[in-house]
């Protein structure tokens, strides 16, 4: 069980190998195997999020939920892309169509990109990056670039606003994010997420950065915009934002996307705080990659239970949050850690 | 660097202008700075429709004014109609007309509270009002025989007797309501979210309420002790004991809040009405065909909404001459633009849910 | 203050304004040509602070403007009228006194056609903003639909 | 403290995650429907008088009624519910004295097409042997009345004939 992908990926470069295909070509062939794999894993948990989420606002609200398309409902999600990819695509008059387009194709690229270099378990990561942190923050925050576009291609006063309102949101709660994890990157002294998981072995790093793992809880609800931070679609306000004018499958792009994103700060956070596929209490019986899959879902259950319960919040409390509460105790955190590091190291308990 | 105000038509589309309501705001970046509100999209003429109907008929008519709060519509015009034509109302008929009434009056604030939350982002108030709410809402269908346009007042009395079984099933909804509210306050109310929101947005003094003609929860909400079940007590509202919630700021919170307080004073009324619910017949001797006598008259009723007043003129016939329905949350609305002004936008949707208006009765 | 009923705040409104006329269902019918200055006095003076209603009726030879006036500190209400000629339907507005009768007068104006002097937006409300006619006056014809 | 509100929202929605639902799953399950629920209208033939009150009370004009005049009695040939313009206020149950007009619990009723959406209750065979009863009664209580009559001249014309016999007789 605990190898069963390691050694399938394994299997294949062996037979291909042995077929006499030369290196490059095997790596090359392994490579897309591995990245189809994870764009299949990825999609896949991307439906099962969207049926989860109905599942849990259901519960919440003393509902059942989807429970007419196959059993208990697991098909409702497929159901409503099939609708979804039946639907005529309507181009709003006067707009860039080529970027217009062009924006929902995109929204899917950076957390894609950004799952070519997680640690999905024990030796289970397509490219092992040296700078993996560095990495992700770099490519999570171009989705404000998409976003954006495709807020202002929608030629739509209700998509314009939106997407303003992203720009500031992402923007301002990179910010939170990156010094969140600079805590823990000091920690480790390295950028590699194994590297990352590897030295979480005696303890994980959310009992040593629970400041750290607040903010970035906080600013990864931002980032993925959910309630409370969900003023980009601020469906009450703004109808759906950047994405008012998109219908069919552009809509559905951006839909699933968000689930991607989800995905990939749930993960992130098992990574970074959670001791990512390493077994709390010896329990490795169980699959590493098991017990990341446990731990990612316990973080979208939490991020899913803070969306049904909570109102939204305001433009200028949101940047006023931002910038006078979350940057200045990100700040401190980097202090703490780093001198009590220092101490550490020198008094050597 | 050159700015620009923008023109943003909100609504008669809008998932939160609680209907077909527009306001046209003119945006300096999310700050409005301007607004003009356009209501009439939902006007269907009923003071005209109503001229060519009898009185009994005109009925119907006022279920579709406030079609959250059915009943007060109600009652409002069979009151306006028993002051017209001089009718005692039965004691019996006085207690149910209280006790359905005050439920309405629950059910109603129960809308307005939870479409509130709805309107800040926390759609799970939504829905847990409404879970309690479909509770009074099989009461009034078991009364009158319909959810939403109950019909259920006859001039002179009310259309039937309470159905067996209703007693007990109020009697439970009062136990449990106390219960029902404490997870509002909970969820809702108790939220630092929410009350960021809310708090010292859109604050009205009271003498600008009162000036403004404003009514119900949101003139209350700015301190002025003005409720006509208290102030001029009307039908059997001097026999029960109940107070008054005021607010202090008259910011969204109160408005907010106060409805939720009231939800427990209705619960109060209703509490002892049941215990004193007497017997006897449940409509007044009214002639078959009514004809009241050549005149005018104005009167009121206290709405879930504000004062809802109803004036009729009768020329002696069996058509009414003039009806004139005096909706609250239509005079409320006229201090809404002036009020939204230098907010941002997610207030304005904020602001709009504490005046919590019902369409059906703005556009009548 | 002492308390007072409302007939006998009637009778002293009577004796401050002759011209006021008190019909037997005790309604006021002011001239319209003193309707202002009357209306600001009952606000000021004996504290009828509120604007409840303020409505119009079409009696065929002429218009009735109705106001109810009401305390937020007690239960007296006035229920004043005054009489406007159908040719030149004008009526100061109470804009200036109570801020409250804004939309009603707006609504009156677009339902019953009466005009208000010193309104500060007397434009339709609830019709369309290029309807011709006021359907609350009694000669209003339309065609089609089912009555 | 900041932040107790926070997490007494996440207790109560953890609570109802975990609790009874409260949905009904409707077509299969039923809520209970009050016996004066105002569903679809059904008439009963029978019982109509052709009074017209039901006509006079319904604010709408929903109802009409056809009637015709058989041998002096007040035939009903025609009901016709135009139910997209009823308000199920329930005037017309009111107004009704044989309770010929009532309200069922049925309340579906969305249809395709807006023409079968009035109803028509009268059926033509219905009104035939309404006339047809009422003919045949006519002609009964004709047959009967001449009958009558008939023995009535009889006797008279027997009274008759003894008178003159005993006048003659005089």
């Amino acid at each position: 069980m605990e190898n069963i992908f390691v050694n399938a990926a394994g299997g294949i470069r062996n037979l291909l190998e042995s077929a006499g295909l030369p290196g490059l070509a095997v790596d090359l062939i392994v490579l897309t195997v591995i990245f189809v794999a994870i764009l299949v894993f990825v999609l896949l948990n991307v439906l099962w999020l969207v049926y989860m989420e109905r599942k849990v606002s259901a519960f919440i609200q003393c509902r059942i939920g989807p429970n007419r398309v196959g059993p208990m409902g697991l098909f409702q999600t497929i159901a409503d892309t099939v609708k979804l990819i039946s639907k005529e695509i309507i181009i709003p008059k006067n707009t860039n169509k080529k970027l217009f387009l062009l924006a929902p194709v995109m929204i899917f690229m950076p957390p894609m990109a950004v799952f070519a270099v997680t640690p999905f378990g024990k030796g289970m990561v397509a490219l092992d990056l040296n700078i993996g942190v560095y990495y992700f923050v770099a490519l999570a925050s171009l989705s404000t670039v998409i976003i954006w576009t495709a807020g202002w291609t929608s030629n739509n006063k209700y998509s314009l606003l939106g997407s303003m309102r992203v720009v500031a949101q992402m923007v301002s709660y990179e910010v939170p994010l990156l010094l969140s994890i600079v805590g823990v990157v000091l920690l480790t002294g390295t950028l590699n997420l194994t590297g990352i998981i590897t030295s979480q072995q005696s303890v994980w790093f959310i009992f040593l950065q629970p400041l750290a793992f607040l903010i970035y809880l906080i600013a990864a609800v931002a980032e993925t915009n959910r309630t409370p931070f969900d003023l980009v679609e601020g469906e009450s306000e703004i109808i759906t934002g950047p994405f008012t004018e998109y219908s069919g499958m552009g809509f559905a792009f951006f839909f699933l996307a968000e689930y991607a994103n989800v995905l990939l700060v749930s993960m992130l956070a098992s990574i970074l705080f959670l001791g990512g596929w390493l077994a709390p209490f010896g329990l490795t019986f169980i699959p590493s990659w098991i017990w990341l899959l446990l731990k990612v879902y316990l973080m979208i259950f939490i991020l899913m239970w803070l969306r049904w319960t909570y109102p939204r919040i305001r433009i200028d409390q949101m940047m006023a949050f931002c910038w006078k509460v979350l940057v200045p105790l990100a700040i401190v955190n980097i202090f703490v850690t780093g001198i009590g590091k220092y101490l550490y190291e020198s008094v050597r308990w | 660097m050159k700015t620009q105000e923008m023109l943003l038509n909100v609504g008669p589309q809008h998932p939160s202008t609680h209907g077909v309501f527009r306001v046209v705001l003119t945006l300096d970046g999310e700050t409005v700075v301007n607004a003009t509100s356009v209501p009439g999209y939902l006007h269907r003429g009923i003071e005209k429709l109503v001229e060519s109907r009898t009185y009994p008929q005109v009925l119907p008519y006022t279920d579709r004014l406030d079609y959250l709060a059915g009943i007060l519509m109600n009652w409002g015009y069979v009151h306006a109609m028993e002051q017209l034509m001089e009718i005692e109302v039965p004691e019996r008929a006085e207690y149910i007309r209280v006790i359905v009434g005050e439920l309405q009056r629950i059910a109603s604030h129960l809308v307005a509270t939870g479409a509130y939350a709805g309107d800040v982002g926390g759609l799970t108030g939504f829905i847990y009002c409404f879970r309690d709410r479909e509770d009074i809402m099989d009461m009034i269908e078991m009364v009158s025989g319909a959810r939403l346009t109950p019909s259920y007042m006859r001039i002179g009395g009310v259309a039937g007797d309470l159905p067996d079984g209703f007693l007990e099933k109020c009697q439970k909804f009062i136990d449990y309501l106390p219960t029902a509210i404490e997870e509002y306050n909970g969820l809702i109310t108790g939220n630092e979210i929410f009350q960021h929101r809310t708090k010292k947005v859109a604050p009205i003094t009271a003498e600008k309420a009162i000036n403004m003609s404003l009514s119900g929860p949101i003139l209350r909400a700015s301190g002025v002790n003005y409720d006509l079940r208290k102030a001029r007590p009307y039908s059997i509202y001097d026999r029960f004991e109940f107070d008054v919630p005021l607010g202090s700021n008259g910011d969204c919170f109160d408005r907010f809040y106060l409805r939720i307080l009231e939800m427990t004073q209705s619960a109060r009324i209703i509490r002892q009405a049941l215990a004193k619910l007497p017997e006897g017949p449940i409509n007044a001797k009214v002639p078959k065909i009514i004809k009241p006598p050549a005149g005018e008259v104005y009167a009121e009723t206290e709405s879930s909404k504000g004062i809802m007043g109803v004036y009729v003129v009768s020329d002696g016939s069996t058509k009414p001459y003039r009806v004139h329905f005096r909706r609250p949350s239509f005079v409320n609305m006229g201090h809404f633009d002036e009020l939204i002004r230098g907010w941002k936008i997610a207030d304005v949707i904020a602001i709009l849910g504490s005046f919590d208006i019902v369409l059906g009765e703005v556009d009548c | 203050m002492t308390v007072q009923t409302i007939s006998e705040v009637k009778t002293e409104i009577i004796a401050k304004y002759p011209q006021i006329e008190l019909s037997e269902a005790g309604h006021f019918f002011v001239p319209v040509s003193q309707l202002a200055d009357i209306m600001l006095d009952l606000k000021v003076s004996f504290g009828f602070d509120f604007l409840t209603n303020l409505t119009a009726v079409d009696h065929v030879e002429h218009f009735n403007v109705v106001y109810n006036l009401s305390k937020t500190t007690g239960p007296e209400m006035l229920h004043i009228i005054t009489k406007v000629d159908r040719n030149e339907p004008k009526v100061p507005s109470m804009v200036p006194i109570w801020g409250g009768a804004v939309w009603q007068e707006r609504e009156t104006y677009d339902l019953v056609g009466i005009i208000f002097t010193g309104h500060p937006n007397l434009k339709r409300i609830l019709l369309d903003d290029n309807w011709e006619d006021h359907p609350l006056r009694r000669d209003f014809q339309w065609e089609g639909g089912r009555d | 403290m900041f932040g107790k509100g926070l997490l007494k929202g996440l207790k109560i929605t953890i609570g109802r995650f975990f609790g009874k639902k409260s949905t009904v799953q409707y077509p299969e399950k039923r809520l209970p429907l009050p016996d004066r629920f105002y569903g679809k209208p059904d008439f009963h033939y029978d019982k109509c008088i052709a009074c017209n009150l039901c006509v006079n009370a319904c604010p709408n004009k929903v109802i009409t009624l056809g009637t015709d005049t058989v041998e002096k009695k007040k035939v009903v040939t025609g009901y016709h519910f135009d139910q997209q313009y009823c308000l199920f206020c329930g005037l017309c149950e009111e107004a009704c004295p044989k309770d010929a007009i009532t309200f069922t619990d049925d309340f579906e009723l969305t249809t395709y097409d807006r023409n079968t959406i009035g109803i028509e209750f009268v059926k033509q065979e219905q009104v035939d042997n309404k006339i047809k009863e009422i003919k045949q009664a006519a002609a009964e209580k004709a047959a009967a009345e001449k009958a009558a009559a008939e023995t009535k001249v009889q006797t008279e014309n027997t009274d008759k004939e003894q008178t003159t016999n005993k006048e003659g007789g005089a």
